[in-house]
């Protein structure tokens, strides 16, 4: 019997569980990557990984530090370059999920990544966009994975580096973005899904031992409550042990 | 045909106070002896144009060789913050920092078009996002369509230097894994540097290769272990372990001077650190 | 993951009469027998699309199967003249031929814009020449030069079909040689068919190769010699000759009906023929 | 002692010299593939051969029939698309020299390869454009090669494919090509060149044995003869038997 699963482990079981069924997946580094390769282990052996990177159908056995790392051009189907990556790849919209972080999200899953503070005069200067606008643009469907606290979902991003739901309603329509947007963020404490009518986040599923009370404390904007809170199944043994074997080699 | 010289010599005649300045490898093959010898040769008021500053570029800021920086993603993959341009971003140190950002896909595009000789590119990019207000980016309608699309402008460095496995005697040079964008970002520059693992007497071709004639490259220089800490796939391996100590290293200003004093400064091009 | 099915059923499953057809691979790689197939089973009123039409389409073109043809260059390469592609020109014999016609740049960039998916694709082209008032081109302006450059609307083929050397069983493809516009021109169509010389266990990574992941083709189909008198890059060789003795079998309407008759419309898509 | 060599061998020996120096060649099939070949092989080893089909750097010992010959990309230094050919090679006027034929050439070396006749009426249908518009906007210097006949050396082209030096002083400039544009244009009969000037095709060059005479009355419009005019060197030993040797071997 293993010892109890972290909050974190929660976290990157259910971002394993929501490829469950995905041909492709788009993935940067650190928990995201770790939640697609334990898809791959646990419930979507068939799944592609992208890399940014490009690498196509990459099958790495670790945990990669950085998606420049040898393992995933060395397993991969296909490995094309940066150009073709965001042109042929992402624009046109063929990966089905992509996972994504952010420093803020705001209550339309849009995303800050580039800066705390004023741009030209910052309070903490964030690495920036990377690929994320576009990939958020095109990719079907995006899976924000984030840390639940009052620093990262605020009322107002500090910038706008990714655009969720924009303003709610037409908003990614009026853009004329090919994918549907953010279909759920997880966090270490639950998850939420925008409503289908105003795209606002909504919390509709809470980890185990987690009171809703503490997820409004950890958000940053008066957070709308499913009537029916789902509790998340807890991760099963097998993808506990999967993960932890795939964070031990790491 | 590319002249195959030594890299103080290369770098010498190559790069210039002013400079706008591109030193590629997506994640892999990033030219670090290269960019080292242009520190040690003093170069300033360079404008740095690079996809992924990484630690070259935090290297090169910290030691005030920049005057602006060309990118759209300045952390340490995996591991975090880039202290050193977060320092002259956010405190002006040593220098303040002027940025131009972008996203990704706008740079890959911008390289697109300079290796074209085209003076823009059009994606679908930056709508919605607060990106326009600190790029270059306009918008352009489609002839047939009426579709609005984002237009970023051309890249065209006035030198670009990038890391490879191996070259031919005549500078052919041969590069394989993860391609990055390294063939346009050679293509769209004034002058070209590539500094490689070794020299052959024929390019054996390999899968996944990008070839780069060596009569649009104007120098080669042999640069063992130049990628490090990054790699060249299939000879080195990336030290990831380099990548954790530098948040480290680089956390404070005088360590971080301190330890590009030895192991930078005081070192030699043939030393490849 | 591609289905790998006979090639009967894949044509009939997604090639339809009046379908916009793209038949790729640069004077290498040519798909005559999935060609030759669509052509038994007497699909009608199609507009093919391919920048050499090559044997192929003046194969199409003789037997009635083309209502409209997107093209660039219609000769038969160092031989001279495609007598059925000129008869239906010249005299519409069989049916009139609606032409679209640009340059290979033009062709290139369309399929470009279209795997793309951008609406349309810029270059340096056309100025000058009188291709314009016969192929959609349209100019636009930098928005941040003012100048003013060639624009094409992007290709985008209901049904593209490509030959290649190998598949995987889960209907990856690996083609090499000479690579052509096969891998945009399959990315931008809507549905693509991939015939093949042999399905192997596993793609053994090859110098210069491009490789399509199967989730992104439709079908593949064994058609070993499939590109004859085409070739297979280092499979099969060019049949010059045929290249040579198509000019007197496609001469004369009759001579090339009969001949038609004979080694197409008679053979079986296993003879490859 | 070899037979004398034939109007064609002459062609494409004057063909081959002007290659000498020259980095690259942008060539098609028939007789400028031919010149080229042999260029490599009598005045410039080191030349560079571009092909339409990707090749780039080509080292073929026998004259291709096609431009996707499998020797040519066997032997080539580099293999590319061809997207990226015209986008990142011929475009921005990477290519010193582009060998051309067309079947119509006007008095400023403006190309015909797409119809004789009307458009909508041809009287004969020829090939098309292929890559010849861009190639002869974008390589530095264009090199045309062409019988020395009434019906190919026209007051007017039936249709404009290939801009050379469009209606005189001028013109490319306002096209805003990169290449400098046709220099010479190379017959069975001798060498046409521009007029600094007026950009007018004049005879600067015959072969030996031919009358000015006979070279005005293959061309259909008023011929420019330069004062002094000069006579081909007849074929060496060495270039006539490298010609042939190159043309059995094919």
């Amino acid at each position: 019997m293993s010892a109890a699963a972290t909050s974190g482990e929660i976290q990157t079981v259910v971002a394993a569980r929501a490829l469950a069924g995905a041909g492709s997946c788009f993935i940067g580094v650190g928990r995201p990557s770790t939640a697609a390769i334990l898809a791959r282990a646990v419930v979507n052996p068939e799944l592609v990984l992208v890399y940014e990177s490009g690498t196509i159908g990459a099958k790495p056995q670790r945990v990669p530090l950085s998606i420049g790392d040898g393992e995933l051009a060395a397993t991969a189907d296909a490995v094309v370059g940066v150009i073709e990556m965001f042109n042929y790849w992402i624009q046109p919209g063929r990966i089905d999920v992509a996972f994504l972080g952010a420093a803020q999200v705001d209550r339309y899953a849009n995303l800050n990544s580039t800066v705390i503070g004023q741009y030209d005069a910052p309070r903490t200067r964030l690495p920036g966009a990377g690929g994320a606008p576009e990939i958020a643009a095109g990719c079907d469907r995006v899976v924000v994975i984030a840390p639940h606290t009052p620093r990262t979902f605020v009322e107002q991003l500090d910038f706008r580096t990714t655009v969720g739901h924009g303003d709610g309603p037409g908003a990614r329509e009026r853009l004329g973005f090919r994918g549907g947007g953010p279909v759920a963020v997880i966090t270490d404490l639950g998850v939420l899904e925008p409503d289908p009518e105003t795209r606002e986040l909504t919390l509709v599923q809470i980890h185990a031992g987690v009171e809703p009370g503490a997820v409004q404390d950890a958000t940053g904007w008066r957070l709308r409550i499913a009537p029916e809170l789902r509790v998340t199944e807890p991760p099963t043994d097998t993808e506990l042990g999967a993960l932890r074997e795939l964070v031990a080699r790491g | 045909m590319a002249d195959i010289v030594e890299l103080p010599e290369a770098v010498a005649a190559l790069v210039a106070d002013g400079d706008r300045v591109a030193m590629e490898g997506f994640t892999h093959l990033i030219p670090f002896a290269a960019g080292h010898e242009v520190l040690r040769q003093g170069r300033r008021d360079l404008e740095l144009i690079r996809m992924t500053p990484d630690l070259l570029y935090d290297q090169l800021i910290g030691m005030g060789c920049a005057r602006k920086l060309v990118f759209s993603y300045g952390g340490n993959p995996g591991v975090g913050s880039l202290h050193r341009f977060r320092d002259a971003v956010e405190h002006g140190w040593p220098a303040p920092l002027e940025l131009e950002e972008h996203s990704h896909a706008g740079m890959a595009n911008r390289y697109a078009a300079g290796a074209s000789d085209l003076p823009f590119a059009i994606l679908r990019g930056y709508a919605g996002t607060d990106l326009p207000a600190h790029a270059q980016v306009a918008v352009v309608t489609c002839p047939f369509t009426g579709e609005e699309l984002a237009a970023v402008p051309a890249l065209n460095p006035d030198v670009t230097i990038v890391h490879a496995q191996e070259a031919d005697r005549r500078g052919n040079v041969q590069l394989w894994g993860i391609p990055g964008v390294q063939k346009e970002a050679v293509l769209a520059a004034s002058r070209s540097l590539v500094t490689v693992e070794r020299v052959v007497d024929e390019l054996v071709p390999r899968p996944g290769a990008v070839v780069i004639p060596g009569w649009v490259v104007d120098a080669v220089s042999v640069a063992p272990g130049g990628a490090f800490p990054s790699y060249a796939h299939g000879v080195t391996e990336r030290d990831n372990d380099f990548y954790k100590q530098w948040d480290v290293i680089s956390r404070k200003r005088e360590d971080f001077t301190a330890w590009m004093e030895e192991h930078v400064l005081r070192a030699s091009a043939k030393a490849g650190a």
